[in-house]
Formats: C-alpha cells, structure tokens, sequence
C-alpha cells in the first residue's frame, strides 16, 4: 500500500466523494420535481470510474452508458456543466438538448452517455482504431453492465477489437442487476469475463467496490493494451444499490437485502476504513476534502439553478455543420 | 359503460387471448417481474405463469427473431420491445425475416405473431426514449400496422392483432396508457384496416392516429368555435390504411390535414397526402396540411421539448389561415 | 471528355480525396482482397493500404458503430455496406447514433462519416438483396442522403460527401455501377442539396434519382413524341431535398411525376408529392402522380421480378391520359 | 464401425451423392445462364448435412443459411421442388418468389435459406422455444458459417437458449472462408466452438468432412439436448471447395491449393473409401446409389425445365394471409 502516493489517495478519495454527494444531490432534485426525463445513478459504483479514469488522459476515451454521472465526472469533466446539463439548462454540456442519458463532454474525451443499452461498445471501438491509425499512445474504454453483455454489439466489438488488436478496454460494471433482472436469469455465464475467451481476449475479474483493486487491475489492462497486444477485458463485480432509475418501486428486492449487501461493499466505506487504519491518510485530510466536494456541488447547484433553460428556437441549432 | 385505461384495456384483451389460445405467450425485458416499464403487464404472470410471460435477456435481435421463429413451429408469440426507439436494434428481423418470410417463401408459411412498442414523447425522455417511428413500416410490405388513439381501440385492435395470422406491429403510445376511456368488456373487436369517423364534419378532415388523436379533436374544438366543421378520422391501422374512407371524407369536406407527433418530413402525413394528390386533387380547395414534428431529433430541456410538440393553437390557426 | 462508369468514377473520388486527407479509411465486408462484390473498391489497397482500406469481420453493428467512434476520435471513415439492404441490421447504430450524436450532445462535435450503401434490384437478387430503402432515411433527422444516378454524380457526390461534416449515406445502385458517362477529371464536386435540372421541358415535372432517372428519360422520350415535353429533374440528394427546384418547375408545368425504384407506399414520392400538394397545389392542372414498386418484396423469378420493374411505356401511358 | 446399420450406411451415401449431384447440375445450369441469381453450393460440406439430419424427423426444425441446399436436401425435402425454385418456376417450394437463397420447405421442418448472413441463429432458437413450450420431443438446428459467428445475432441466440436451456443445436459449418476472406483474419479465435463457453454451453468439435464422426457428434449433442440441459454447439471442421457463389472469380487462392485440400477432404471420397475398405458396402450396391441419384437428378431437371413460370400477376399473392 505505501507505494501509492499521497495525491493519487486523495484523487480516489476526492472523486469517489464528489459522484456521491452528486448523486445524492441529483436524486434530492429529482424528487422534488427539479430535474426532468430519467436518472440512472451511479451510488455505491463510484470506485470503478475513479480506480479506471485515474489512469487516463484528456487524450484517452471513455464511451458511457445511460448511468453515465460517475463516469463524466470521474473522466474530469466540469461538474456545474454536468450538473447544467441534467437540468435541462443552456449552460449544460449539451445545451440541454442531452440531459442525464446523453451526458458527455468531448473536450476531456468523454465520448457520451448512451441511452441505448449496448450502444457504446462499437464506438469505444472505434476511437481504439482511430488512436491505432493515429499512431497515438492512448486506449479507449467502454464502461458497460452485466445486462448489456447479452446485446450482439458486445459481440461483434469484442471481436473486431481483437482481430484488429484495437487499444480498447472493456470495463464491465457487473452490478448484478439489470434493470428489475437478477443478471443470472438473463446472462447464461457467472463471469462475464470468461466470455473474452471466445475473442482470444485477455481479461480479469476485480472487486469493482475496492478503488484500489480496480486501479491495479485497470493498470495491468493499460499496460496490456498500450504494448499492441489487443483489447482487455476488467470484470469489476459490484452492485446496485439504488433502484434501476430514481423512483424505481423496486419490488424486485427488499430495503434490507441491500443495506445489508452495501455495509460491506460501499467503497467509499470501504476505502475510508482502510486508509484510516493504515494511516495512509488522517480524518482531517478526508474531511478537508469532503468540504471541498460539498462546495464544489453547491456550486454546480447554484450554477444550474441559476442558470436559463435554452430558448424554444434553439430547437433547430446543433443537428447539421 | 365502465371506464378503465389503455394500459388496463390491453390486458384485458391480453387475458382474454391468452385464454382462449394457449399458443399466445409474450416477451420483453422487465415485463413478468416489473409487469412492464409502463405497468402494461400487471398481473399477467399471476394469472399464466412466467412461463407465458417471459423475461428476457437485453436482446432485441433475439425477441424478435425467437418470436419469429416459434411462430413458424406454431406459436402466438408476442412480442414486448420496451420502447420503440429500440426497434432498430432488431430492424433486419423486423423487415428482413418478420416481413418477408411468407412472401419469400411462397405462402408456404404464416408468422402470426405480435410486436409490441411503446412510442411517442412521454416527459423529456430525450433524443432515444421518445420516437414514433411508425412511418418507416408503411415502406415495408409484409406487416401490419396498428396505432390505437383510446382504450377501447386498444383492446379491440390488440384482439384483432393477436388473432390475425400476419405480423402485426402494434404501436403503443406511452402517455396514453393512463388515459381512461369506455371499453367493453368481453369479446369486443376493432377490424384492422378500418378507419374511425370520429367526429363528422363538412368543412375540412382532419386524419390522425395514436397520441395526435387528442391534437385533431382539440383543434376542430378551436375550429368549431369559428364555425369551420370538421371531420376528425383515426385511422386506427396504418398498414393497411383505410383509403375509402380518406377519400370518401376528403370528397365531402373538399379540404384535408393530418396530423401526428412523428417527424412531419417523410412521414405517414406524407403518403395520405400523396395519395389524396393522386386521387381527389380535384375535389381539394384548399392546399393539403401536414403537422408533425420539427426535423430534428427529441431535445431533452423541458422548454425545447415543449416546443417541439404539436400545438393545436397553431394548427387551428394555420388551418383557419387557407379558409 | 472521357467516359468511364460509376464505378470507376466512386474510384476516383475515393483516391482522390484518400490523397488529400490521411484521416479518410474505409472498411466493409470483402472490400480489400476482393475489391468489393461490385468491383468499387478495386485498387484501391494497392495505393493505400489495407490499413487504409480494411475486410472486415461479418458485423454491421460493428462497422457502423466503429465508424461513428472513429469520427468522434479524428478520422472520416467510410463504411460499405455491402448491400443496402443489410441496413437494417445496423440500423440503430445509424439512426440512434450517427444521425443523433451532434444535436444530443448540443453540437459539441461532429461525425463526418460516409456510409455506402449499394441498393436496388440487380438480376433476380430476390427479396433480401434487391431493395431501395431510403425513404426510412427521410425521416430520420441527422443524416445527409445522396442518391448518384450517373458516373459525374458518383464522382461529385462521393467528393463532397467525404468533405461534408456530418453522415451522410450514400445510396450507390448496383445496376448504375456499370453505366459509362462523362466524368470531368480531378476536382469536380457536385453540391449537397441541390438537385439537377437534367432536361427542360413546359409541361409536366417529372422528378426522380438513382437509377429511375433513366426511366424519367424514357418517360419524357415518349411523351415528347406525343407532344408532351416534359422537364426532368434529378433530385441527386434526398435529405435535404431541394424544395426550391421542385417548386420552381411544377409552378411552370403544372403537373407532377415522381418515379422511383422503390416500393411507392411511404416511399420518397410520398413526401415529394405531400410537399408539392402543401405548397403549390393551386398551380397543378392535374394529380400528382406516383411511380414505384408495387406494395410486396421483391419476388425472384424473372417474370415476377421483369413485372415489378417500372415500365416506362406504362408510365408514359398513365401521365398521358391525364393530359 | 459395425454398428452402423447398412440402411444407415446406404442414407449417407445416397444424401451425399445426391447433394453432390444435384449441386453440379445447378452449377452447370447457372454457368448456362438457366439459372437466375445467385448460387452457393455445398460441394464439399455434404458429410454435414447428411450426418445430422440422419438423426432428425419432419417434426425436427432446421434453419439454414445462404448456402442451403445441401440442407434443404439432407432434411427431406422432394428434390423436385427444389430444383424448380431454383429455377424459378411455378412447381417450385416458394412459387418462384424464393430461389436459392429462399429455398425453405415447411412441411419437413425446414425453416428456410436465409440472404441475411446470421439470420437463422434466433428463429432457430425461437423454433426451440416452441418445442419446450409445447413439450414435445423435438430438436432445432441452426446451421451456420464461420463468418456468421460474428454476428450480434450469433451472441444474442446463444446467450438465450443457454438461458432457457433450450432443445437447440448449433452446428457450425466451419469451411474456412467466409466469401473472399479467411476466417482466421475476421474472427478472432481458431476454434469458433470455443466460444461456447462464454454460454457455458456444451461442444465438440468434429471433422465436418467425415459423416461417421459428425453423426455421431451430432447424436451426442442430441442425447445432451434432449435431456433439458440446454443447448449444444457443435463446429463440423470442412473446408469450401468451390468459389463463395457460382462465378466467384476466386482471385484470393489458387484452383492447385483447393484440389490439393480437396483430394484429402472430400468426403465422398473418403465415406466410399472408407466402406470400401472395411467392406461395410460393395461397390455394386455404391453404384446402384449413384444410378438412383441420377435418375431423380435427371427427373427433378426435367420436372423444373418444364414447369412454367409464375404469371407477373402472382407478384401480389402470398404476402398477407
Ligand atoms: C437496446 C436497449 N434495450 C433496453 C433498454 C432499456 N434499459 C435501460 S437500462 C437497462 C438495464 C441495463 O442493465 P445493465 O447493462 O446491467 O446496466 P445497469 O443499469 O445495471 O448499470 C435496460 C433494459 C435500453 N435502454 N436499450
Ligand atoms: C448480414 C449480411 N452481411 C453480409 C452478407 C454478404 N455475405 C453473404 S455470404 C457471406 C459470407 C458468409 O460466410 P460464412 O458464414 O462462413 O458462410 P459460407 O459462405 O462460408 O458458407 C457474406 C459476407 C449477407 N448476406 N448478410
Ligand atoms: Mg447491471
Ligand atoms: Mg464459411
């Protein structure tokens, strides 16, 4: 453990807490009726954005789901555009016309949330194949969960990605559910992971709630990657603690099932616990950062808050060049 | 009459199929343990077993082509497609297999089976959860085509569609499931390929289906109130549409408007009014109107997609314009 | 000036802007060893590369959905379909992604991509390899359709098409590939939305593209020798079409024909018809009229598939006796 | 070797000559310019579908592929009929709206060739869930080219049957080539059966050129089948002897490398050798096959020569009921 550095601690930490406090945030917005359309939460996933984007550069892609908070923000976008943006407002990311399943930022190579389960896999494909023919040394990396691993696209990318040896990271989020579908009942393998053997894919499963398993694991997929030897695929085993979508019934499941499942996963739990008592890190440098978190979402909130909804003619702006 | 909504109406036609015709089953993601994104499985399990309503894997392809396939050995398959939007994913099943496998086989065969897809703009769904797609269909022979605007055509357009033995897509509107509406109970039947009178009227029909329903009667209100008569027509199937009955009132009224939610450019409103061009142009006085969406995908930001919307203010006053 | 055919000229366009700009590569199914199932990619590894120009695995999703992800990274890639028909088969990724990923994302980025598609009945192909689906594409807000119907065009086109920024599709008929014309050498680009005026004439429009535009011709050879002159318009893109044209021509003729390949319910005649009918009904002296394939897939057997066919004598025959 | 019956020994050869056979007529014909569109034939591949359909009843389903005809034939379908399709006439089994790549006949099961490459993995597999629904004793197969295996559809079909523990078997045609392209270079693993794990579905891998080893392949992943536990993939290792279509111009291998594979991978050949030598047939009662087959071959022809065409007005029969 001493080998990580106090910054990189403080990263994971920083980051696990701002998609936290965001998405508690979006949820309380939410069922006060301030925010529209649908929202995915990413709460008690955060270690695996965080552990994989912080190995990554503006330069390096990220093609995203409909749960795509955690990956924006992990990514380092700007959180008052991200938060603008699931508003509904002209200062958003996508001017509005987005929102939560359409969130992305370009700038910082955030390819875009997807609102079609399983759209991400090819396009994470190809910005691998465009780096390749661009001679350049990133990786691209498509999040996606249990559920989406049965759409023919992971198939399909996986084997092109292979065939073509593509810089390309497959990070699976098995949270072991999707949608109101226990992933058994629909996914006829308990490691998605074993599926990389039908591409000759190289792969690997990691505690997706630990920060730093994911970091290492996604490290050894980097190193992989970058050396030409093809696609990677991460298995990082989590769960969804939240209902499929804020205001989800969820019948599927009992409250207590799952609090009794996120005491022992929640990963910022989880990584306070251990930095404390490995004394990598001291209560007051954890709360310097919580404070700094809570007013970085104040004031992406006020920033939303305050800011316009775009005008009804903007309509027609942003389709063609 | 006893008042339930859409949503209720296409159970109980579901129930009612299902139990007469053990051959009927269904399929989707979330649909037996949720009961459907929109409800509109409830209680379905209960009454026939997980074993006729069926959760599946996030497979599109594999909804379709399955139910394809177990139609061809015998089935009623049904299919659920959790929202139309996500029709492309299983677009070559839909117009490559589903459609064309009795034709291209000669008549050897029938594919009686239902597909099932929920479409329209609910509440800021955004670019990918709000399409109504429906006009592509009416370029593809082979289906069936069916847009119910109330719960009573819901039931009895899903009974027709669940008895006949071609393929059937049965278009679904998301916000009308709640709405409420006088259905009968028991056996109770709409034809498919018929059109709806809905309200008569001299001065101008007005064509629409699904959700845009309540649009065309909210604009003859308006054009009432001005003294302009119209006829309002659903009509109910898309494929086939009901061309006596379009022309029968358009040699009535002398003028036409269609209006529906989808995007106005290359769609239905585009061959009713090609067709009218070609078959009653000298009975029009008046330019042929199209409302229907702006070119441009669903915007997500409530204001946008407010705008995006069809107004019947507008289009009672476009419409009262070329009187 | 020289002649060579479509093909060649789609060649040419391609090399020449493969020359201009690293970032443009192409990839589809057996383009590279083989040089494509119509010849149109023929030598072309030999200049670029086959990494330039790449055979790849049987996964449209795949080809589609990596085009679109390379665009977002920098390049213009160009995907083959192979046959349009397979279109389907990727269609969310056309529909859900490429066409809606500049205005979801509030025009944060671009996705200059060219998609060919080879469409269009060739010699008995049958259902699944024969069809003409651009229509879909109408209403399908985000992409550009071009529709070459001679060698010139297919150069000029493909030229802007692979300098345009946003996707555009590029329907390339199979039976046109072999067509010799005229093809100005070196820089030669045909503009996006605007169509072609391709034979004047006083008293009727006839408005077509692909490889109807030879029938367009042959219908106004025979009606000119009935003393009807009829002006012929190539329509050469589909979305955005070019409404002024169109206009300009039927307020001078006053009669419409649209003639297409493509099955006419729902096809690009619908919306052409629809727009004329909204727009300039007051000047037509007659019924639009449609042309198209009939309402079935298409069949196999030779006289099945010769009677599917347009028949410009017929063509002929219905506008006449309308005069 | 002895306990195959001689009526079984008799099948084998009789189907494979007789797709042998009906396959060169066709190739003949086209060259003539008799046939329309477009062909693949099977030359070379017979020992597959000869091996599997041996154990399959009319009630047994079949979806085939572009390449069907050796299908079509192996499962029972009057030759007659098929060679009329062919050819298009009016006496065919789709009236002439079909063809080759639409060659299907209900009656016996056979759920149709199919243009779109992939197309028959789900209606197969939703052929099974009929069986299972309606609890009969019956199987479905899915024949399928190496290239197909690329297809989502590929994923999406094996994933569900695996999960429903359907009666289905997928036998794939490995010829090596998939039109002008080399598997190996578009698919990114040797054995395409392998694959199966990822479904954790059963396999075997066979020599698609012998008919002993793929029926008896094939009667293991039937017993496996129909027990109920699920699906059974089964890769028959072949090779395509003649161009990807009648009139390929094959610039991508040479006619020697072909003939060199093929005088060791025929399996007519080797079935006659083989039978030969163990002398579990004799020539004569092999010859006596080889004159019925030509008889039939010469009456389907004739029967499909003098059929008529289908009148232009039947265009608009059979598509709605
Ligand atoms: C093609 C497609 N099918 C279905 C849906 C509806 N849907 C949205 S999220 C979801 C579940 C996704 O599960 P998973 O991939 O495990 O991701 P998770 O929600 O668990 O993060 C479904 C079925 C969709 N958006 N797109
Ligand atoms: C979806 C689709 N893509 C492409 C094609 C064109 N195509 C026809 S056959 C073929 C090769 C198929 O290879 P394989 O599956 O190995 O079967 P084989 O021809 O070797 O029997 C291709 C690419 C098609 N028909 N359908
Ligand atoms: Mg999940
Ligand atoms: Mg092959």
């Amino acid at each position: 453990m001493e080998s990580y550095s106090k910054e990189l601690l403080k990263t994971f930490y920083y980051k696990m807490v701002k998609i936290r406090r965001f998405e508690e945030t979006v949820e309380r917005y939410f069922l006060d009726g301030e925010i529209p359309g649908f929202v995915h939460l990413y709460i008690g996933e955060e270690a695996i954005a965080t552990g994989v984007c912080a190995s990554l550069t503006d330069k390096d892609y990220i093609a995203s789901t409909h749960r795509g908070h955690g990956h924006t923000i992990a990514k380092g976008a700007d959180l008052n555009k991200v938060m603008a943006e699931i508003f509904g407002k002209r200062t958003g990311f996508c001017k509005g016309k987005g929102g939560s399943m359409h969130i992305a930022d370009f700038s910082v190579g955030m390819l875009g949330a997807n609102g079609v389960v399983g759209g991400g896999f090819n396009l994470a494909t190809g910005a691998a194949l465009a780096i390749k023919k661009q001679k350049r040394d990133n990786v691209s990396v498509a999040f996606f969960g249990d559920g989406s691993s049965n759409r023919g696209t992971f198939h399909e990318a996986l084997n092109m990605a292979s065939v073509w040896k593509l810089p390309v990271i497959y990070v699976c989020e098995n949270n072991q559910w999707a949608s109101t579908t226990p992933y058994r009942t629909t996914t006829s393998v308990e490691d998605i992971s074993l599926r990389a053997v039908g591409y000759s894919m190289a792969s690997k499963i990691v505690d997706g709630n630990d920060v730093f398993e994911v970091y290492e694991g996604f490290k050894e997929a980097l190193e992989y990657v970058k050396k030409g030897d093809g696609p990677f695929f991460l298995e990082a085993k989590t769960y969804r603690i939240k209902g499929h979508f804020v205001g989800d019934p969820e019948m599927y499941r009992t409250k207590e099932e799952v609090q009794e499942i996120f005491s022992n996963t929640d990963p910022i739990k989880k990584f306070t616990e251990k930095v404390l008592a490995e004394k990598l890190m001291t209560q007051t440098e954890l709360d310097e950062i919580k404070d700094k978190v809570e007013k970085e979402i104040k004031e992406a909130l006020d920033f939303a808050l305050n800011s316009e909804y775009p005008d009804p003619s903007e309509i027609y702006e942003d389709l063609y060049v | 009459m006893r008042q339930i909504t859409f949503s209720q109406a296409t159970l109980e036609a579901m129930a009612e199929e299902m139990r007469k015709d053990e051959n009927i089953f269904v399929m989707g993601e979330d649909i037996a343990r949720q009961g459907g994104i929109f409800g509109q499985f409830k209680g379905l399990p209960a009454e026939f077993g997980f074993d006729k309503v069926m959760d599946t894997p996030i497979s599109e392809t594999a909804i379709i082509g399955a139910c394809i396939g177990a139609a061809l050995a015998g089935m009623r398959p049904v299919a659920d497609m959790h929202y139309a939007d996500f029709m492309g994913v299983a677009m070559d099943e839909l117009f490559n297999q589903m459609a064309k496998i009795r034709y291209m086989f000669g008549g050897q065969t029938t594919v009686p089976m239902v597909v099932r897809a929920p479409d329209g703009m609910s509440s800021c769904a955004a670019a990918q959860h709000s399409q109504s797609i429906e006009s592509w269909f009416m370029n593809i022979p082979g289906v069936i085509v069916v847009t119910p605007s109330n719960a009573a055509d819901a039931k009895g357009l899903l009974k027709s569609a669940l008895r006949d033995d071609n393929p059937v897509i049965y278009f679904e509107n998301k916000i009308l499931y709640k709405e409420k509406g006088e259905v009968p109970e028991g056996e109770y039947l709409v034809p498919i390929g018929k059109a709806n009178v809905a309200r008569e009227g001299t001065d101008i029909t007005i064509i629409s289906y699904s959700i845009a329903m309540k649009k065309a009667f909210e604009t003859a209100d308006i054009l009432e109130k001005q003294g302009i008569h119209a006829e309002v027509i659903d009509l109910r199937t898309l494929v086939p549409y009901d061309k006596e009955a379009i022309l029968q009132s358009v040699k009535k009224t002398h003028r036409l408007a269609i209006i529906h939610e989808a995007v106005k450019q290359g769609g239905v409103g585009s061959e009713i009014a090609a067709f009218v061009a070609e078959n009653a142009l000298e009975y029009l006085d008046a330019p042929i109107m199209r409302f229907g969406a702006p070119f441009t995908p669903v915007p997500f930001s409530p204001p946008l997609e407010k705008a995006y919307r069809l107004d019947s203010e507008k289009i009672a006053k476009e419409i009262q314009a070329k009187f």
